[in-house]
């Protein structure tokens, strides 16, 4: 029943999220999920939770669950080239178990 | 003005003058609230202003501004406001203009970090502007109901010429042909921005709709105790912010430091041209100086970091919560203020 | 009521008295901050209302109106409720009965989804009504202390009626023996909701308290203000909504447009009916229309959704954000006043 | 004082006194608000309070009552604060000390869990004390302007006290030589709490600076409908937290209804004696009693959770917030103004 | 000292969000965490982050940290069977380490 | 061009947040993730979305994406030790790939 799958997590500044998101649909994934996000990397700290005058510049975590490798590789290769250079953040893999296998296919 | 023979007279009067005013400002409820954020954060507090809050103050303070602007735009005349706005754009692209000029040639700073800074600088912050008003409007000062709608003549283009000016640089950089930027994107999204959109909408709905009720019990009576815990707030971020100031190169704080006053009186200056030319009231010249004065807190950052994104935020943010706002709104206000009453008499 | 004679000059006097209202209303401030809303929205405005604001801005519009409410009926007679309330009961099913009839037939619209829309319809908008309420006492009209009690009395049954006329209709289409739907729980669903529990706990607070003080302090003087937040959200938010409006069939978007002036009518037919047997205010008319052409966007669609799953949440409130509380605000509101005042004289 | 030998009568006229008040103060807004949440958090209400709101609340209530306290203090002398003050840090340590022995002795009671809820009870929640200074100022007793300020004397030394408590206790029942406990990171760390460094905030701007404007245009009349706010998300959460105090041992619900009151009048003898030594006003007194009789329910549970690390934050919470603010609120109020009137005749 | 655990992870509309996590300790897991989401997937965007005026319609995820499959497959079944075919929604596994492995059982 | 790495979480009490972020980092952590959550486990229900009188008891998420098992193990057994004896809470390992490795190392 349940179908292995590779999950995309990009962890990066919240100003880019839409930009992204765009770009992981373009890349041909059916849907993804963003959660927002505070952390510590080789810039500065960004807290999720308080006024900070420029708000924008907190995080979000987007997670994709993509049916192949070939499209994971292609969001995470995308978003790195387009985005990472310039914007910080992080991008990694993760191997999931799908159970509704359909749903995740064009 | 007064005659040169007895200009050390003149300059101690001065200096008396404004360190007066000062003592005053210092107790004025807004400046006071900006101090005591600064000072809690230091002492370690954990005292928040939830980000909700903060961005409706953001919000009730450009409505407010916004809607008693359309409301007397109605019965005022809109012509006059053509020489003052000639002079906002002057003095925008101006400060980034020049001070690209010198920062660029500091030791330890990159291009990419200057532009961007002096972007920053040249584009208007909207609660030191509310800042202002409110001393001004307190102490009877009257402007022409226009003046806060220079605004955006002065935010925008020094934003744009801050971002054609670091592609410029990048292209002649890499050697590689420019691909021509487009400005009218910019222009857009810098009016789409929360803080410029709500005081648009406020000018629109003063103009065309009667908001006198809700005006009046609402966002008038409330809006100096928004501004204060919007004072508070950027008090405490301001604080918050030096860390980051602090792992950047010192030109930055040195910059902040400075600039304000300089941008504020070449802005008081181009404010006085106007006021010889068209008779632009001498609280619109003390409002042009502070909008020059002043570094964008709202809109400007992410207008910036999405136009140009080599550079780092650390630098221009930190330079400008850090060490910008508190100079422009502590220490720049009042001294224009006392150059006015210096200047016109007891106008302003 | 005018000698049927001359009912055309009649009509001409009707429309240019509706029109003329028009464009009094389109200036209130309600409306402009609602159509402000969808003006910026739609010039791709990134300025947001925080959620916690949102929410903030519907708890203090209720718990005023409560209050209000509460205070007067301690004075007032609470019999004379009765029979109003029965046409709210009334009006509230009709328009679900009638309206599924209707809508259930339109090529391309699921029988869940119809429903859903008709409950959404029939249910009751708090922000539409406080918008009326401002501009009725604006207008100095009186009406019964207890009329905004009338909500929960057209609202709980239209949601009721559609949840059960859903469960019905797939039953029957299944062909399975329908489990018996139980109908407390979806009223006490209801009376739980956000919405309804601030309007209730106000009304309480207002009978059994002794809250004057602080409704003169904060309640009622910023009523207004908070509304004019909420109507802009909530145009902001009927642009936004528009993307999946379009995604549904067209019939949504034109039930949306016609249906709240028809339900406004028949609320108004039923309040008149309420005023010539019991004295009925003729403002308490106007707003048992506002109630009836207003769409429930607190409270009704969470109920809707977990009363009626397999009915899809776009086709609904893509039409009542969108375009149905657009139009029961800016079009029905006005009408209804304007109609009170030919039919009562200027009562209204 | 009356007479010793009419006893009975003054027991039975101190009653209907008491009971006469509760009737009012039940019908004040602050208490109804509180009950009104309890209320329909029973009923299962989905309203929520935002928590940004709940936290913008609690801001202003404590900025309102330092500024007025700061302003005030200009005019007034400090030195008559010493008694009083010696007072609260004497009733904050009293509370702890005489609890612990109580509590510690009960079946079923963990000692840490027994000395952090003593240490909550012993500090001072601001919102009880707003609820009973709005009734104060609504009833024109005058207090002296430093008296809100006596809240850090009576709160930090019961925390401190008990942090300490709990590590000798700890030490001794592990046999281990103790480790030197620090105090000064702890009344650092309550001193940086976002409630009491809003209050100290607002008393030195009070002081310092001239925030009288923003005062009377917004922390002023605001104040009350904050505080209904305020109440009403406590009460919704006092009912919320039933469930975790069921989780524990019964003799938290009992301490927690019966300590408020007793707290309360042992606060009320130490005021009285300072009124005795030094004038302290009756609504002083009153103030005192109120801060010995609330548990602290902002600053108070982080600082114990950090200071405490191994109690059980179900006990101590739960008692303070379900059962102990309710009955400050609900009964003692009302109780020590009673008696303030009849010691000090109609004084308070 | 760390043992092999499925974690199930379900992301649906907030709405739902009490009833999930019912039905999640009905099948006997020791606890879940819930986060605020939002996302996009076969139906329509759902933003975490802005004044939705219909608010309880944005997306949780919710993570199940279970001591065995067959917990893990309950779960993700009785999710699917009682809310996916109404409510949007979709559910995976992950396999993780668990460090303190007795909180995990029953 | 990615890389197997393991991936700490660690769900705990809001109120720890910062000390737990300081200790991560003295694990020698290039960064960490914080996303703020609510959940059950063997204490009390924590909500991350409604006004609690004491919100420091709500929950957060904190991941950390770590280039070996040894520091991974390191940061669960310290924060373990100094923590989740008197503070609610859980941790687990999961297995990624990370993408631009050389971010990751100090
Ligand atoms: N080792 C890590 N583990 C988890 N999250 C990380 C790590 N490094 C960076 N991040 C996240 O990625 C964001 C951007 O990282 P950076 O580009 O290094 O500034 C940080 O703010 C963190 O949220
Ligand atoms: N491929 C995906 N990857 C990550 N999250 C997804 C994916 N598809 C759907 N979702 C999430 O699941 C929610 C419901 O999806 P759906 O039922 O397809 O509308 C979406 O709002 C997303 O948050
Ligand atoms: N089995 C589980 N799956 C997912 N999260 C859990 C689990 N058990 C505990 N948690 C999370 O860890 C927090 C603390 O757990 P505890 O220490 O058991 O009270 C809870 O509030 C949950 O957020
Ligand atoms: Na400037
Ligand atoms: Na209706
Ligand atoms: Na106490």
């Amino acid at each position: 029943m349940s179908l292995e799958a590779v999950k995309v997590v990009v962890i990066t500044e919240k100003l880019i999220a839409e930009k992204v998101c765009a770009l992981i649909e373009a890349c041909g994934a059916t849907g993804y999920t963003v959660v927002a996000a505070g952390g510590k990397g080789s810039r500065s700290i960004r807290s999720a939770n308080r006024a900070r005058v420029v708000d924008e510049f907190s995080n979000v975590k987007i997670e994709v669950v993509t049916p192949d490798v070939a499209m994971a590789n292609q969001i995470a290769e995308s978003v790195i080239d387009e985005f990472l250079n310039d914007y910080s953040g992080i991008t990694y893999f993760e191997t999931v178990q799908i159970v509704r296998s359909q749903k995740f296919r064009r | 003005m007064p005659h040169p023979a007895n200009h050390w007279r003149v300059t101690i009067d001065l200096l008396t003058e404004i360190l007066g005013r000062f003592l005053i400002q210092f107790q004025s409820p807004a400046l006071a609230f900006l101090l005591g954020g600064i000072l809690i954060a230091a002492c370690g507090s954990r005292l928040q202003i939830p980000d909700a809050v903060y961005k409706f103050c953001v919000f009730m303070l450009l409505m407010r501004i916004g809607l008693e602007g359309g409301i007397e735009i109605r019965h005022g005349e809109i012509v006059s406001m053509l020489v003052p706005a000639v002079a906002a754009v002057a003095v925008g692209c101006l400060i980034v203009y020049l001070g690209r000029m010198v920062l660029i040639r500091l030791p330890g700073v990159r291009p990419d970090d200057a532009i961007a800074t002096v972007g920053l600088f040249g584009a208007v912050s909207a609660s030191t502007l509310a800042a202002a008003m409110v001393l001004l409007e307190q102490q009877q000062a009257r402007f022409e109901a226009w003046v806060p709608a220079l605004y955006p003549f002065m935010d925008i283009p020094a934003l744009v010429l801050a971002i054609v000016l670091a592609n410029i640089q990048k292209s002649s950089a890499s050697g590689v042909q420019r691909k021509k930027i487009r400005i009218m994107p910019i222009v857009l999204e810098s009016l789409q921005g929360s803080a410029l959109s709500a005081l648009l909408l406020g000018i629109l709905l003063g103009l065309l709709a009667h908001p006198e009720s809700v005006f009046e019990t609402f966002y008038d009576p409330l809006f100096q105790g928004f501004l204060s815990v919007l004072m508070l707030t950027m008090g405490l971020e301001a604080y918050s912010r030096l860390v980051e100031l602090r792992a950047v190169a010192h030109w930055y704080a040195l910059y902040a430091a400075i600039a304000p006053i300089l941008h504020g009186l070449l802005g008081f200056a181009f404010g006085y041209i106007a006021h010889v030319l068209t008779g632009f009231s001498p609280a619109g010249v003390v409002l042009l100086a502070v909008m020059a004065g002043s570094s964008s807190d709202i809109s400007g950052p992410p207008t910036l970091r999405a136009g140009i994104p080599s550079a780092n935020p650390s630098a221009y943010i930190g330079a400008s919560t850090s060490v910008g706002t508190p100079v422009a709104i502590v220490f720049g206000i009042p001294l224009y203020i006392a150059l006015a009453d210096w200047i016109f008499g007891s106008a302003a």
